[in-house]
């Protein structure tokens, strides 16, 4: 099939550079969610099923409390706060009474908990989708280079950079990142040697949470609206960035969801690139896969390199 | 194959089990460093040694659970294991006489291969299968000389093999005096007890050489004594070789043909009971300093 | 006393559930529409649409004897797995006569149940042909996706005068997917060119497919998809100042979406079923009514902005009170065989069936949405030669 | 079954089963059909093979797996290509020129290639993803199931899968049912025939699960390293539990398709997943009969009994507070969240019902244990 295509683009680079910026805009709001992920793993050996509609808790407050006629500065700050104490609550009520269980309990309770949250959310919210509220600043609108866009798609790889920064040296400088860093090594022989493991697990789930939640923030400025399942695939995309990165390695998951971020919006614009590269005629319909193929790199992850990129192999004793 | 070996004289040495220049290392750390043992046809043969010298490690390069860094296992005259590194670590693992082992292909089985082949072993940390009865413990493990299918085990078509592995249960847990708990879950078990089942499921498997991991771990000098008797026993009535690691002193030098010295991974004396008694290398390295 | 709730468990299973028994004598009209998930808006809105035409007229005349209207509802979840149990649910209460869904998916997959069980349903806005064909107890009181389709195209291309059309639909919706097929057939008939891509259902960021669309140089952008996701991307398309028109089809007829709109610089043009103040008397009417009813006013998105999808809510509603009063009996198979003769006036226009069961209609109303205000503007009446 | 030497548990056992048929089979006959128990039977036995398959992996072989609907769907999809009859396909796959596949083949066939199609795909990911540890392997199964959505819905292959729109047209249950010429009902069997369907893929299972190779299967559960020691390979096992749990598992969505009357693959989510888990250990991982008993109660409290929390009620002239839409799930999670916290052994452990002492004197004898 012949195409009557008009105008012409003249670089690939402006071709490709829209879908990077997208990429890069929602892979830095990823990454503060694998953070949470990541972390959780490295001392838990859970995969926190429910951190992704922690996210979605995140947002769903900030609309109400939005709502309730509160000015925006004080918002922000109540909605972190609130987050941060629904992070420590799930941990004290589904993950802590089962420390002595097998593995797949506390992974089925995760299950558990994040059913939970996405029924309690439908349940207020009644189904329907909410309007997250409009961030003065961040929502407004910038030209860069050949496209236009919100002003938080600029911030967030820049802020995402500033807490990273902020929590490794968290963890290698204070007394909790020891601890922490003392934990994920070896969870038995650190409570041995005196290690408050319950202050360092919800330690773990308040920055975890308070991560999430400013990546909330970001996140529905940029695509404003929220329902029950908004965090389900944000989470899950995370997680394949976790691991992408090795799980357990914090900057292994910030570069991790920056390369599923941007490999998924060059997905969906491949068809595009393609042609205007001259290397196909028409469209092939790959954008229908741009979920799928995060889950295909997961797979190929991890059977070609388990430990991700950044990882830490562990041998199993027998 | 039993039948075979038993028209071997007493006198002629066959050899089951060879080790040649076996290195495991983990990282950095070197388990066993070049490591060469025999262990021959009807022999009780011991692998003693400090905690950490490298003896269990050993035990898993043979049963396929490691993959060793670098040598070979022979099993009856075949080789069942070998690595060797490529690489910049060649140069550090020559081999036997300094030269390489160029363009070998590394040979790797998975453990339950090494089974088959007739090497069944027992675990220093028990490791039974917990949910199931003494009785399922040992009749899991004669699923391995199984000759059905999963179609005709589930439509039971091989009634006939199923009853014969039971009965050859029932007779494994009488030799190892099991009988009555036959029907308790195994954890639930006293050690003792829990050590004999072991045994019990890995003759199950129908082996011809058998690696013991500390099977008197925990016994008391009467019950040590006793698992001796039952060692021999069951080596002469099933025709075995066995290789074991054990720390109990007076249960080594009462029921080994010959011993085998491990320190740091490597192999520090070879020899009698008697010879090792007297050897003052060993005396040095472990009986001196950690008296049993 | 584990073996006690067994038993209670066990009989619960088996004794049906008690029914009330009330003065009058009762008819029930099943109301299957989605309450929750993507269709979970425009669902509420059609619902009220019924809700108002029931608090009209709550009694009918059927055989000498007056009952009293009873509406079921069943939330279908916007989802087609969660349907059968809500069309079973409906059909289990011993409705007479079923309406909805909004979204043809749902409507499909609950279907074969009110056929098994001798019960007919009339279509409110459930465009997707499928939704009739073929059979004999789905009636339908909208227009088509065919006609709609060629109504977008006509427009699109003589109106917006558009050579290019760029179409995005949500995977797995049987509704988008029809409506862009039949859009796809209309505008290549008329000399255009189509490029069509999914997106996979729960997605969020819709900025690179606004991208693809101004790569492909589009004129406009056809996204006939879910409130949900629309109101989605016209917010996005604002802040990626995308300058051609967004056009939707009847879902994107909801004051959610207007909202969306309102402030912004992007242009929506959507083909609907009514446009209000075509008749003054219902728009007062469900507007005090609404007005009265805090709940309600909740349910049609906070304000009380009508929607086409409650006209056709209204319009279905007396639909189904004039086959009862047809059929002179409350049973379904009664019912379904009066239906096809029956014919009223409603809000909507004049209503009558063809041979498959669809209203006929010959024309559709385009509206655009006033950026300034947020209030739907009335472009015009298109009709299809 | 060996451990109990008395054959009486087995035989109470079959008369307690052959009485639940019979009296579906009663009440079948005399309860009106469009009564709500027999929709909640019916999703029920569905229910109750995927659940049992399920646990076949996560129970009784320790692969905790999260690709069921996958499976699931690849069932339901194989069922109805090669089902929709001739005469229908025009119709059905409208957009597609009424498809490629211009063949039906017998329902019973049909369900064989449905569960033949999911093991076969189980055979290919089982490949690379089998080696992975625990939570791993969960992630990638969901994974799996994710990408096999987005496959069967791409337009690509819409000659065969019908793109975006449904299957429909199919043969479902209520074609089960014996009519007269006339279109009467003479027998009604739409709910028991599908407790015939999941009651023998059931018994095939737990059939397997006694064998030689169910025991191998237990081993590897309860200990991977010593079961390899005792000659069990590891990754032939895993992929045969794999396979036969996904062959299952199709033939499940075969049924769940008969349930629906229509298929999409939109609705087989990871949410469905997820809801077959909580079936697993709300019944009790390792159990058959608890995932079949939980399957009916789940299957009842969400489809019959916890609906009137959806709605508003009124006791007298009082108005129960918080009942709206929705709340009939979040009492749901909160159940679920109890079970898994408080009552992690579910509803039977890994107990089954022949296992159950039923007189007094056993009863005794074990309490004291």
């Amino acid at each position: 099939m012949q195409y009557n295509w008009k105008g012409c683009v003249p670089t690939v680079w402006d071709t490709v550079f829209p879908y990077l910026l997208s990429g890069i805009s929602v892979g830095g709001q990823y990454a503060l969610i694998a953070i949470g992920y990541t972390m959780v793993y490295g001392i838990l050996r859970l995969i926190n099923f429910a951190h992704g509609d922690v996210f979605m808790v995140a947002g769903i407050v900030m609309v109400y409390i939005a709502a309730s006629g509160l000015p925006l500065w004080l918002c922000i700050p109540l909605v972190l706060l609130i987050t941060v104490g629904i992070g420590f609550l799930i941990e004290r009520v589904a993950y802590k009474p089962l420390r002595s269980a097998p593995r797949m309990s506390v992974m089925i309770s995760a299950i558990g908990v994040s059913y939970t949250l996405q029924n309690l959310v439908l349940y207020i919210t009644g189904g329907l989708n909410k309007q997250y509220p409009t961030i003065p600043w961040i929502s407004e609108t910038v030209v860069i280079g050949p496209a236009k866009t919100k002003l938080v798609t600029v911030v967030t790889p820049f802020l995402v950079i500033l807490l990273v920064f902020a929590l490794v040296t968290l963890i290698n400088k204070t007394k909790i990142g020891m601890a922490m860093r003392a934990v994920s090594k070896d969870f038995e022989t650190s409570q041995l040697m005196g290690i408050k493991i319950n202050n360092v697990i919800s330690a773990t789930f308040i920055i975890g949470s308070f991560l999430a939640g400013v990546g909330s923030v970001l996140y529905f400025t940029n695509y404003p609206t929220v329902i029950q399942t908004s965090g389900a695939m944000p989470g899950l995309k995370a997680f394949v960035a976790a691991v992408f990165g090795g799980i357990g390695s914090i900057p292994g998951a910030v570069i991790g969801a920056f390369i599923i971020g941007v490999m998924e919006n060059i997905i969906k614009g491949l068809d595009v690139i393609l042609f205007k590269a001259g290397i196909t005629s028409g469209p092939l319909g790959l954008a229908t896969f741009s979920d799928a193929f995060t889950f295909a790199l997961l797979i190929i992850i991890l059977v070609v390199k388990p430990t991700g990129l950044f990882g830490e192999k562990v041998t199993d004793k027998v | 194959m039993n039948g075979e070996q038993k028209l071997q004289t007493p006198q002629e040495v066959k050899n089951v089990l060879r080790l040649e220049n076996i290195t495991m290392q983990f990282g950095g750390v070197v388990a066993i460093n070049n490591l060469s043992l025999d262990v021959n046809q009807g022999e009780i043969v011991a692998l003693i040694g400090p905690n950490g010298a490298g003896k269990t490690t050993a035990f898993n390069c043979v049963t396929g659970v490691y993959e060793p860094t670098n040598g070979k296992v022979y099993f009856n005259g075949r080789v069942i294991v070998a690595n060797h590194p490529n690489g910049k670590m060649a140069r550090q693992y020559g081999g036997i006489n300094g030269e390489m082992y160029l363009k070998e292909k590394p040979v790797v089985h998975t453990p339950d291969k090494i089974t088959g082949m007739g090497i069944a072993r027992t675990f220093q940390n028990i490791r039974l299968f917990s949910s199931q009865t003494a009785f399922d413990n040992v009749l899991i493990a004669t699923h391995l000389r199984r000759t059905s299918n999963m179609l005709t085990a589930t439509f039971r078509l091989n009634a006939r093999e199923e009853k014969r592995n039971r009965e050859k249960t029932t007779e494994l847990l009488e030799i190892v005096g099991l009988s009555d708990v036959a029907n308790e879950k195994a954890t639930s078990l006293p050690y003792g007890k829990q050590r004999r089942l072991e045994i019990a499921r890995a003759l199950a498997t129908g082996p011809t050489l058998l690696l013991l991991d500390e099977p008197a771990a925990g016994m008391n000098p009467q019950e040590t004594d006793e698992l001796g008797e039952f060692i021999v026993d069951i080596k002469n009535r099933f025709n075995l070789t066995v290789f074991m690691i054990e720390h109990h002193m007076n249960l080594v030098m009462d029921i080994s043909d010959r011993i085998y010295v491990l320190d740091f991974g490597k192999q520090i004396a070879e020899g009698t009971p008697e010879e090792i008694q007297k050897n003052p290398v060993v005396i040095a390295a472990y009986l001196g300093v950690e008296d049993e | 006393m584990k073996k006690w709730i067994a038993l209670l468990l066990a009989v619960m299973m088996i004794v049906p559930a008690f029914a009330f028994a009330d003065d009058m004598p009762v008819v029930k009209i099943g109301v299957y529409e989605p309450a929750s998930g993507d269709s979970g808006a425009g669902g509420k809105q059609e619902t009220l649409g019924v809700q108002y035409a029931n608090a009209k007229t709550p009694t009918v005349t059927i055989g000498g004897v007056e009952y009293k209207v009873e509406l079921v509802m069943a939330d279908n979840g916007s989802s087609t797995d969660k349907a059968p149990s809500a069309a079973q649910q409906l059909v289990s209460a011993g409705v007479s006569v079923v309406l909805g869904s909004y979204g043809s998916g749902v409507s499909i997959a609950g279907s074969q149940y009110f056929k098994d069980a001798n019960i007919p349903a009339i279509g409110l806005t459930c465009t997707n042909p499928q939704v009739t064909a073929g059979n004999s107890h789905y009636f339908r009181v909208c227009f088509l996706d065919p006609f709609q389709g060629t109504v977008l195209a006509n427009y699109a291309s003589k109106e917006l005068g558009a050579s290019t059309v760029y179409c995005l639909g949500e995977l797995g919706n049987d509704y988008d997917q029809g409506l862009i097929t039949y859009f796809k057939q209309a505008f290549e008939g008329l000399g255009g060119t189509v490029i069509k891509e999914d997106f996979p259902t729960g997605t969020a960021d819709f900025t690179s497919y606004l991208t693809n669309a101004s790569m492909y140089s589009a004129d406009v952008f056809f996204c006939p998809v879910s409130i949900a996701y629309s109101t989605q991307i016209i917010q996005q398309a604002a802040a990626q100042g995308l300058e051609i028109a967004i056009l939707g089809g009847d879902t994107l007829d909801s004051n959610v979406v207007a909202d969306a709109d309102k402030g912004t610089n992007v242009k929506v043009i959507i083909t609907t079923f009514y446009q209000e103040g075509a008749n003054a008397e219902f728009d007062e009417g469900f507007k005090a009514w609404l007005n009265e009813n805090p709940d309600m006013l909740t349910n049609n998105g906070g304000n009380d902005v009508i929607s086409a999808v409650s006209v056709m809510g209204y319009d279905g509603y007396y639909m189904a009170l004039a086959a009862l009063q047809a059929a002179g009996s409350i049973d379904g198979a009664a019912v379904m065989a009066a239906l096809p003769s029956v014919e009223i006036d409603g809000v909507s226009g004049h209503i009558k069936f063809d041979d498959t069961g669809d209203a006929i209609r010959t024309s559709a109303f385009v509206k655009t949405v006033d950026t300034a205000t947020g209030e739907w503007l009335f472009v015009t009446e298109q009709t299809v030669d | 079954m060996k451990t109990t030497k008395s054959k009486a548990p087995m035989i109470v056992t079959i008369v307690v089963i052959a009485a639940i048929y019979a009296a579906v089979f009663i009440a079948e006959q005399i309860l009106p059909p469009t009564s709500m128990l027999f929709t909640v039977l019916k999703k029920g036995a569905t229910y109750a093979l995927v659940a049992v398959s399920m646990n076949l992996l996560n129970g009784f072989t320790g692969i905790f797996s999260l690709g069921q609907a996958g499976f699931m769907l690849i069932g339901a999809y194989v069922y109805g290509i090669f089902t929709i009859p001739l005469e229908a396909r025009p119709q059905v796959y409208q957009y597609f020129d009424g498809g490629l596949v211009q063949f039906t083949v017998p329902l019973v066939i049909a369900m064989i290639f449905s569960g033949l199609a999911a093991a076969f795909f189980a055979f290919l990911i089982g490949l690379p993803v089998l080696r992975l540890k625990s939570d791993y392997l969960a992630i990638a199964t969901l994974g799996f199931a994710e990408i096999i959505r987005a496959i069967f819905q791409w337009n690509g292959l819409g000659p065969v899968t019908n793109g975006s729109n449904m299957l429909r047209s199919f043969p479902t249950f209520n074609d089960f049912n014996i009519t007269d010429g006339q279109g009467n009902v003479t027998v009604y069997l739409s709910t028991l025939v599908p407790f015939i369907m999941s009651g023998v893929c059931i018994l095939l299972i737990v059939l397997l699960i006694h064998s030689s190779y169910g025991r191998a299967l237990k081993a590897i559960r309860d200990d991977e390293v010593a079961a390899e020691a005792m000659g069990i390979n590891l990754a032939h096992h895993k992929r045969l539990a794999f396979c036969v749990s996904s062959f299952f598992a199709g033939v499940g969505g075969a049924m769940l398709a008969m349930y629906q009357t229509t298929v999409q693959a939109k609705s087989f989510t990871s949410a469905m997943t997820y809801e077959i888990l909580l079936i697993v250990v709300i019944g009790g991982i390792g159990s058959v009969t608890g995932s079949v008993l939980s399957s009916f109660l789940f299957v009842a409290c969400s489809e019959w009994w916890l609906r009137f929390l959806d709605e508003k009620q009124m006791i007298g002239d009082f108005e129960v507070p918080l009942l709206r839409n929705g709340f009939r799930l979040v009492v749901f999670s909160l159940i679920i969240m109890i079970v898994v916290l408080f009552f992690r052994r579910g509803i039977m452990g890994d107990r089954e019902l022949w296992d159950l002492k039923f007189s007094g004197k056993e009863r005794k004898r074990r309490a004291k244990e």
